[in-house]
């Protein structure tokens, strides 16, 4: 047992950590978050060339990473500074092509960016209601239907789409000009798109992909899971620092002891959402990979739910403004748990595994 | 017990429902629907609206040309303006300077003031809240020195809600340095437009412009302008704190926010059937709608009292915290209906015709982060619990 | 608009309360509540020439009252003093003889003490799924199963009993001596029993009884609810004393602001829990009653959950005693979830109401 | 990051498992089942039967007869115990009085009371709370008054945990009037038979026997059963409450009644179905069940520093709040699942072969409110909050 990083990883860590201190302060930060295209081109190829997107594919698939502790440590820093980079679609990407065993030579440099459309809009958290259809051409195929919420899609040269191929969910590649492409910001920074197919063309990555789809969701929820570690961590600083800072009544508002006990449930939150986030993160490549993922995301959608509208009642007004960073945190925290599934859908996955 | 209408009351709801169906134009409810900022000529319109049909000023007497209504009269007016989607009132005027001067004003005011107020000539902002002074409002620091017939105002006021539209202003400002906290302080209107006044906005959380801070330096201030007797300013504000409000716990915005999250829960789909089918998310609404049930009797309850001893009980506070917790639930389940649909920041999208939701659905999360205001102005959910531990628990 | 009693039902209240003070002081409540057969068979008697019995029913039907409002204030005194008495048989009794059209003169009188046979082991909480069955005799009818927490039957001299006659739920009475009957007493106090039917004869009461049987369930849920608050008000009023007058750290414990704000938010929900009460005695004989029940009780079983943990958590130690009022208090406020659907149960109930 | 044990603890999970599987005997596992309040026999059996192996003081060093656990087999050893439904060993003797003699007593002590506790011999109990001072130790007034080579004991005790089967017992006493109310504490030990000693049953909540109060008169204890210094009692009352608890989260307890209502929920019916395939229901318990699966691994987190750094952190309230709302929450859902089948008192129904539930769920509604007891003892919830706000929150 030790819970202490590899040497390899706090190195990760620490040059993510110390590169986004840098470059992503908060206020750069929002401003980048909130402008098209929602994020930044060029710190993100400086930031695969620091090995980024590297760290989230396995060493078979020519990256240096790739296990649970990897994306979990990686998304930790991306959380703590509410980094908008489109790391999530990468991620998403990057565990299809490896169950397809494509190249991911080009993700690995960021020379080509890539984005992940699974839900839609009557589908958003399960592959089993898929509308999206795929049709056989003479040379390739070719895909109808919308998808929605296609992270990192607004800034995407190619996207990897799901389409029921004879019956089955399958997965697609195509390239950005194929589809047309309806980017936006998300209220809590960054980007995405709804992705139209219309008759399409796309050439087939994975055929009968339940499997691989659920393994790539099965990552992304660990994914956002230590990603609302880090933004948790970073939000429950800014309250500590203001409870001891900021007077009411002529004392610090931390004397208070009914705040000192809603403080003291929110660390206890925090340090569950930490514990639960590590058993996902060992059990990623498991056969509980998918149950582990799923209780993760159920717990963190109700932690990072009280941590965010407990920092903003505990501040006061202050959280409510956008100059001040705890509340992009509380954002943040609120809507990743609408991320590739909500804290009801992944209980109710927990909910099957007893009549299963 | 009885919890029926009488007679009157409900003939006075029929009147209201149908002023409001004849009168309140179609491009304003679809505003209010749409859950979106609200601009300066909607209020305007609607206040205009209002103060024609005399109903502008609801809380105030007959003879200052208010409509007389009881308690239970205002809450149904409450109850069916939100019901028909109808705008709020910006409450600053007709529902709190109005009343201060009805109470402590002398006659000059009272005729210079009111009808303005209810013609919607005047818009008031209010100067309470200071950046060092939030839930403790007795710290404020901005201070109006005597200079001759003048007070020289110099200090900072925020969360000022709407002040951008505003062309006059009330403040609570010290005039007596020293003593007490809670001594020294006067209750002194500005003309916005005086020099030495500028309003800033705030932004706030989910991007929108609806609170300022104000500025004052060395903003000179006509003496007449002060409301009651100089130093004396904390008992209005404690006047303002406690006044009456009928409806505290939005009893009216919650019924329909339920009948619209059960519309948009029909709609949207999880697993192959409607998400109002989906227990879990079916279990969400029954327990609020079951809160928002208890909360309508609870509400009638400080109503009868209200009537009856001619004053409402600390069950406001009471109404105050569930009335924001049973609204924030609805909100965040409108949100979380709308699983990854909601995420879109509003404005973000580009021109399309593309669909991000069912109508009116895109400033659902917009408006979740926005409602998190409630528990915190007005006085904090924590400042009417420790309320209620003095009042109710004699602690 | 009235929140006011009538002079009637004040009298009631007053007449009930004192009474119950006189006869049912906590310590003489405890010895009846917990010893065989677990109520005062005289006390009953008196109670009922004091009209108790009779305030459940209504005048059409020999009684004087049987509003949702005279079974609210009945039940709201019993639940202030934790009543063991049988009073929630008799108005399911009631009710059900009332809608047979059935004579109540000593079910009034209390001259006969009438029990009603609703739920079994498989079938607790609702209707849908009973399995005793009747049998048509020559001259009446034979029963066949078991029932499953009829209150008050360890001391009936008579059941009404529900089992399925052609498919559908029927009502049948039957003496105490034609049924096997295996009394107890419960955890908090007061008794009820196991019926077993055995090819019992009995006679019918009342056939295609659904509706009827709803109606009665929707009446003793809101008598439950009124109970609750009842025992929540005394629950309250005895920890609020105890805040005021226990020191630890050399001062009172009420001035602690955790707790403070804890007690607060017990009096929140003991105000919804009292006015959610009120909906549904207003609503009784209406068509919303059984809507309106289920939300009561759904809404009283978190509130009375919080009101009876947190009495006891705030209170300390003392609490977990016997002889402190409070921990019988928190046991009926738990226990009381149990009888006639569950805070879940009736939930579910409600959500029904939306796809209906 | 590696979440498994080593080979080494591997080994001895099975060692323990396998003691267990050979030497614990049905009736007392089946007595643990059923939830009911455990005889002496049944303690001093397995006290007896762990003491032979050497396992009974678990914490003690290997040169005082421990087994030199680190902390990880410790929390092994506590987990399997409560998997296989092992009796709790009774704390005061082996966890509570051994370390103290272990850290603070002189050598005539260690040499007569440590074999004392490992044989089984001796029962002791805890004389700690007090009628005033329950959370608030340091205002306790028993007093020990010196009178030659003895102290009087004059006072009262309660809260002391199956105190009816002690023959001995420790206390914490006053031996100095005046000054801070922690200092002039010393410990002491006494024999229950001592003359002036006499122990009363507290019936608790439920109806059981399981505390007592002890009071104190004019009992006379030689000053050689002092322990440690005179007057510095609080030291070792902070020893204690501080003292290294590697299971205090209760972790086993708790994946055991998970398992047990489980399988209950799949027994039970509602609406035609196995209760479990209720969404509500299964929800409930989907929610404990994440919430115990994160506390296992806060508890494993505990254990690596605990072992890495020679001390658990803070992070032992955590795991104690946690610990007793996890556990009480199973309890909750063990009785809910039952229905009216929960109701019964113990011990009312008389002889009948009639079940009222599935096997041992009879004592289920009574074991819930017996558990309400774990968030109030040991320092209650709220004492443990306001320990984290000093020591991780730094306010």
């Amino acid at each position: 047992m030790n819970f202490d990083l590899t040497e390899d990883r706090r190195m990760l860590s620490d040059t993510l950590t110390r590169y986004l201190a840098d470059r992503y302060a908060i206020g750069d930060r929002s401003r980048t978050a909130y402008a098209a295209p929602f994020h930044d081109p060029d710190r993100w190829t400086e930031l695969a060339e620091l090995g980024m997107a590297g760290a989230l594919v396995p060493e078979t698939a020519g990256g240096f990473g790739g296990t649970g502790f990897d994306i979990a440590v990686l998304f930790e820093a991306l959380g703590r500074a509410l980094c908008p980079e489109p790391f999530l679609g990468t991620l998403l990407a990057s565990r299809l092509m490896l169950a397809a065993d494509a190249d991911q030579a080009q993700l690995i440099s960021g020379a080509r960016r890539f984005a992940v459309g699974l839900a839609e809009i009557d589908a958003p958290y399960d592959i089993g209601h898929i509308a999206s259809t795929a049709r056989r051409t003479g040379d390739g195929y070719c895909l109808t239907g919308r998808k929605t919420a296609v992270y990192g899609g607004q800034a995407a040269d190619e996207f990897l789409l799901v389409a029921l191929l004879d019956g089955a969910p399958a997965v697609f590649r195509a390239d950005a000009a194929a589809v047309t492409v309806v980017g936006y910001g998300m209220i809590d920074g960054g980007g995405a798109a709804e992705v139209l197919m219309e008759d399409s063309p796309a050439t087939l990555l994975l055929d009968n992909a339940t499997a691989a789809i659920t393994g790539a969701v099965t990552a992304g929820r660990l994914a956002l899971c230590a990603e609302a570690v880090g933004a948790m961590d970073a939000a429950y600083a800014i309250l500590l620092d203001y409870l001891k800072t900021r007077k009411q009544f002529g004392v610090v508002i931390g004397s208070f002891q009914a705040l000192q006990h809603r403080t003291v449930d929110l660390l206890m939150e925090i340090e569950q959402a930490r514990s639960i986030t590590i058993a996902a993160a060992a059990a990623l490549d498991g056969p509980d990979a998918a149950l582990k993922s799923a209780m993760a995301k159920t717990l963190i959608g109700r932690a990072a739910r009280l941590v965010a509208e407990e920092t903003i009642q505990i501040h006061g007004g202050i959280a409510m403004t956008w100059d001040y960073a705890a509340s992009h945190y509380a954002k943040r925290l609120i809507m990743l748990d609408h991320q590739l599934g909500d804290t009801d859908h992944c209980l109710d996955e927990v909910m099957q595994s007893y009549t299963a | 017990m009885d919890l029926t209408f009488t007679d009157h009351e409900r003939a006075f709801q029929t009147e209201v429902r149908d002023f409001l169906a004849t009168n309140l134009p179609a491009h304003i409810t679809a505003a209010v629907r749409a859950g979106v900022e609200l601009p300066r000529e909607i209020y305007q319109e609607w206040h205009e609206l209002l103060g024609r049909k005399g109903w502008l000023g609801a809380t105030w007497p007959r003879e200052y040309g208010g409509p007389g209504w009881t308690p239970v009269e205002r809450y149904i007016f409450d109850v069916e303006c939100s019901r028909a989607n109808a705008p709020r009132v910006v409450a600053f005027g007709p529902h709190m300077l109005g009343p201060v001067i009805i109470e402590f004003g002398n006659d000059r005011q009272k005729a210079e003031i009111l009808p303005r107020i209810l013609s919607g000539e005047d818009w008031w902002a209010q100067g309470y809240s200071e950046p060092g002074a939030g839930s403790d409002l007795a710290s404020l620091r901005t201070r109006a020195d005597r200079d001759g017939d003048h007070y020289i105002l110099n200090g900072q006021k925020t969360w000022t809600t709407l002040g951008q539209h505003a062309n006059r202003i009330f403040c609570l400002v010290r005039t007596t340095q020293g003593g007490k906290p809670q001594e020294g302080i006067s209750f002194v209107l500005a003309d916005i437009d005086t020099p030495g006044i500028e309003v800033r906005p705030i932004r706030l959380i989910e991007g929108g412009h609806e609170v300022n801070e104000v500025f004052f330096d060395n903003v000179r201030v006509p003496v007449d302008n002060l409301v009651g007797e100089e130093n004396k300013g904390w008992t209005i504000a404690k006047f303002l704190l406690t006044h009456e409000r009928t409806n505290i716990a939005g009893v009216g915005i919650s019924m329909q926010a339920l009948d619209e999250l059960k519309a948009l829960a029909r709609r949207m789909r999880r697993k192959g059937r409607p998400l109002i089918e989906d227990p879990l998310f079916a279990a969400r609404i029954a327990r609020v709608e079951t809160d928002l049930e208890a909360m309508k009797i609870t509400n009638l309850r400080m109503l009868f009292r209200a009537q009856k001893q001619g004053h409402p009980g600390p069950e406001t506070s009471i109404l105050k915290i569930k009335g924001t917790l049973v609204n924030q639930e609805l909100r965040d389940l409108a949100r979380r209906a709308l699983g990854p649909l909601a995420a879109p920041f509003p404005g973000s999208v580009g021109e399309t015709n593309l669909m991000f939701g069912p109508e009116n659905s895109e400033t659902n999360a917009a408006t979740y982060f926005n409602n998190r205001k409630t528990s915190i102005f007005g006085g904090s959910n924590e400042i009417q619990r420790n309320i209620l531990t003095k009042t109710m628990l004699g602690l």
